[in-house]
């Protein structure tokens, strides 16, 4: 059995994405800023791709930046708001001490190189802010408040549409980190009173290397990749039609089965991490229930996460131990220091993301072969062997 | 198609000498669990001769393997002949790691040695210390 | 008949860029960053492409940076050049008036908001730079020489390498935006004395929305787009894994038929450019020599270039007028200007840019209906009525 | 699939009173080459009507087929009358025209008017100047 349990890294492409983006593969491959038929065409296209995101997330199309990705669009929507911040003396920006690095490191280089000062809310051990920490900390002068929709680790989903009615009634301007999100959950950019949103096309079985950044109308957008006129002067570079138009065609589909793939995915979920309770000393990150759809995260004491992965992998099941992108590095997991783990246990961690696509079959093969891999590893382990002869204190 | 070659991920999902000699003339341990990886080597010593070897390895696919083809090459030798197997002879036995994980081949070379070390202090035999790491000052684990 | 003669805005992607991709639209989704194997498959064909790229353009390939496309490449390029220039107090930089605005706009950017002073170098009437221009401009301060490599508005194609041995003699940082250039000239960074440079993937018949950037080993890059440990941690972002094999792939097979290309194309070229010569007060924009194997770009007195494209476009004929971006402005091609052209010439432009998918038949064709096009505007145009009459004296 | 809707693109393939009327009661010529779009319209007056109107223009699909319409949209009607045409009539009688494209309505529209400025300032005929578009000062051909 082969089993795809890394979702939250990156989704298969839909055959929908798929079929939409193949004419622009291949006959329709016009520049949109072509005034000839094929560019014409593209550029009826780009519109109907701006218009189907914008009505996914509940803004209008001229709202909407195309991107190459949630990476980009964070970055692009933290310098907007910077830039704004800085014209009015205003240099705070309150965040959580577990976003994804795409924040957290345009942040940081706002730190360090602009002298901005930040504020990193704790984030408590069930991985959820109190909207009271965000209007204890606004300040006079913060210019933005960035908070994750839903972390991409340990799937905890923030009161998103408190903590942007805290930010319009002190006026600050609000980003959410919707990645994990868009297409997941619902999500409307009003009432949940978002200024500023990014999304990435690879996280809801459409294309890798797209995105968008939704932007409230009025806000004065900075641009990152300077050049031509594309995206009304805010983005420049040839539009990626393909994946744009493949993006488009996969939102919609997702918006419309949206209830039925909650339901169904958080399922298999609920098993998943039923059957994963049963292994002792180990436990869940993150709110069992503010959760996203689709997250799994356990933290097993005395093992190290690589190596789990990779007995996993073995046995055919594809996951991820703290994020992909610091997999392979020798620090645990921010997000999981964050929630309050120490590092030995941050290091034992397994991050299981489902999507429709997964069965209960495969989740019934996920919960029979995972315990017997940590049993395994916790075997060899020196630190497991002292913790059971009672030599060391379990701390799960 | 995968991070290591074959021959760690054999070293790796079929551990050689995994566990621990209870009745150890030698245990070495180094590591610790904030960097992720912890080994632990135990030594049967009969003239002179490392008659037995077993680990424990709390770490990543990379450390388990290590320490599994460590205590292979030096099983059967002279203390001397194990004094000398370095951390490039394990790299190379195992065909080969990714640059991120050479640290792990030098938390195997220095578990061996912490373990004859041991040996030597518990039977009151002189060595030269300088030919062994020093536990508190080590940043292997910092290495990247 | 429907000739696709605007192979400057972008290009039909190729059987082989498809091929490539397949797999990784498919069944081969992983993200590279993913420790189990469909994320191993993926990181090693990433290397694999990276590899490509390298050899392409004769450099190692751990010099070779993925991006979004041109645009993001110049940008990063830039900021690169411009982060050095402003720690070693050197804010000086020297370009070329007629840029691609993916680098003019970046430029102006530093000039504006960070105090950089641009010596934007004269590029005569026939589009080219003398390298002992450069060798003039070059100050203390200077801190980068940024030079396109070929135009894609009139096709030019700079003496790099000499410009390259000058920038290197005086230790000042070389850029080149190669977009137009990458696949379709033999290029070596090295030899050419390139420190960064730009392409493109769609340029050469491969994806849009991906790209690179050459930076040479010792430089420390500025990152543009913060985030995951992507690209070494200075382009961060889930890779666009299909573009990117794609891009190599087509890259591959365009350097193997480089030579028998750049045969091809240039005689459609040249025959096409013979043919418009017969066209009265018409002129061909930019050195016939050194240009571009497949640029075509004229100037036609006393009639507009939008309606010259559109009833092209009525004959099948797809062409540009200035390039694509500015395309639909009231500006006339800020490239055209650079070269001398005056405001009402300027505007009579249009860019014909072949391929070797185009034949002499298409050419033929167009250099049959191009003049009656031609005609029938100035027919219709007081300004052309009155130079006829003579009360207006012709300019070409 | 097109910048221009059909109508556009009709009366800009096939415009209508293109060419000019040699002995015209009234000649108006607005833009200039700078900016891209000269448009010059030619009256021929009977009785206060206008029993022929021809046009030249310079400029882009959208300045032709404004052009072509307005004159279409005046001919045979009184000066009176002809002076009510608004831009934005012209923008619809095309069914639109892209926001970029709106000028080369206002183009049209003070190119009929400067041709009847014309043909009043040739006859001694008494007009309300501030009816008319001083293109000296217009600003046109910056409007985006
Ligand atoms: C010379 C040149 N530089 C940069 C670019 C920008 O490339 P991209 O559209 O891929 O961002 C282009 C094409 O648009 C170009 O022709
Ligand atoms: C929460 C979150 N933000 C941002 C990103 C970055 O998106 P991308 O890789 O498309 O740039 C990711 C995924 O990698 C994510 O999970």
């Amino acid at each position: 059995m082969k089993i795809y349990a890394d979702n939250a890294a990156t989704t298969k492409m839909s055959e929908t994405a798929f079929n939409a983006m193949l004419p622009y593969l291949k006959e329709h491959y016009g520049n949109p800023s072509s005034l000839h038929t094929p560019g014409q065409q593209a550029a009826e296209a780009l519109q109907t791709a701006r218009e189907i995101v914008a009505d996914a997330i509940g803004c209008t199309p001229r709202e909407v930046l195309f991107t190459s990705g949630g990476s980009e669009s964070d970055n692009q929507a933290i310098l907007t708001a910077a830039k704004l911040g800085k014209k009015k003396g205003k240099k705070h920006i309150i965040s959580t001490a577990f976003e994804h690095h795409a924040v957290l490191h345009a942040l940081q280089k706002l730190e360090k190189e602009e002298g901005f000062e930040l504020t990193l809310l704790d984030v408590h051990e069930n991985g959820l802010i109190d909207p009271a920490q965000v209007a204890d900390a606004i300040r006079e002068d913060t210019c933005l408040v960035t908070i994750m929709y839903a972390n991409n680790e340990i799937g905890t989903v923030q009161p998103i549409a408190e903590i942007g009615a805290i930010c319009h009634d002190k006026n600050v301007l609000f980003h959410t980190d919707a990645v994990q999100v868009v297409g997941h959950l619902p999500i409307d950019v009003v009432s949940d009173n978002i200024d500023l949103l990014s999304l990435s096309g690879h996280k809801f079985h459409g294309p890798k290397g797209v995105g968008a950044l939704y932007v409230r109308k009025g806000i004065p957008i900075a641009t990152l990749i300077e050049g031509g006129a594309q995206e009304r002067g805010k983005r420049a570079g040839t539009e990626n039609m393909p994946a744009i138009v493949g993006m488009a065609a996969t939102l919609e589909e997702s918006m419309n089965r949206l209830t039925e793939n909650i339901q169904k995915i958080s399922a298999l979920r609920d098993q998943l991490i039923r059957g994963l309770s049963t292994i002792e000393h180990a436990a869940l990150n993150g709110d069992p229930e503010k959760r996203l759809p689709g997250n799994v995260s356990f933290c097993f004491e005395g093992i190290e996460g690589e190596a789990l992965l990779l007995l996993l992998n073995a046995k055919g099941i594809y996951a991820s131990s703290g994020s992909a992108c610091t997999s392979g590095s020798l620090d645990p997991s921010h997000v999981l220091l964050a929630i309050g783990r120490s590092h030995e246990i941050a290091h034992g961690s397994l991050r299981l993301s489902l999507s429709e696509e997964n069965t209960e079959e495969e989740v019934d093969y996920m919960i029979k072969e995972i315990p017997k891999v940590v049993d395994q590893l916790r075997m060899m382990s020196p630190v497991w062997v002292s913790k059971v002869r009672g030599e060391k204190d379990f701390i799960l | 198609m995968s991070l290591y070659s074959e021959k760690v991920m054999d070293h790796f999902t079929n551990p050689r000498n995994v566990g621990e000699i209870p009745d150890a003339d030698g245990v070495g341990e180094v590591g610790n669990v904030k960097c992720g990886d912890i080994m632990k080597f135990f030594l049967k010593i009969k003239e002179n001769r490392i008659e037995d070897v077993k680990f424990q390895t709390f770490g990543c696919g990379a450390a388990i393997a290590t320490s599994s083809i460590a205590t292979e090459m030096v099983k059967g030798k002279s203390l001397e002949e194990a004094m000398t197997l370095t951390n490039r002879e394990v790299v190379e036995a195992l065909g080969g790691l990714p640059a991120p994980k050479i640290h792990c081949s030098v938390l195997a070379e220095e578990a061996l040695k912490a373990a004859i070390q041991n040996y030597y202090e518990r039977n009151n035999i002189p060595y030269d210390k300088s030919l062994f790491p020093n536990c508190a000052e080590c940043e292997t684990c910092r290495m990247v």
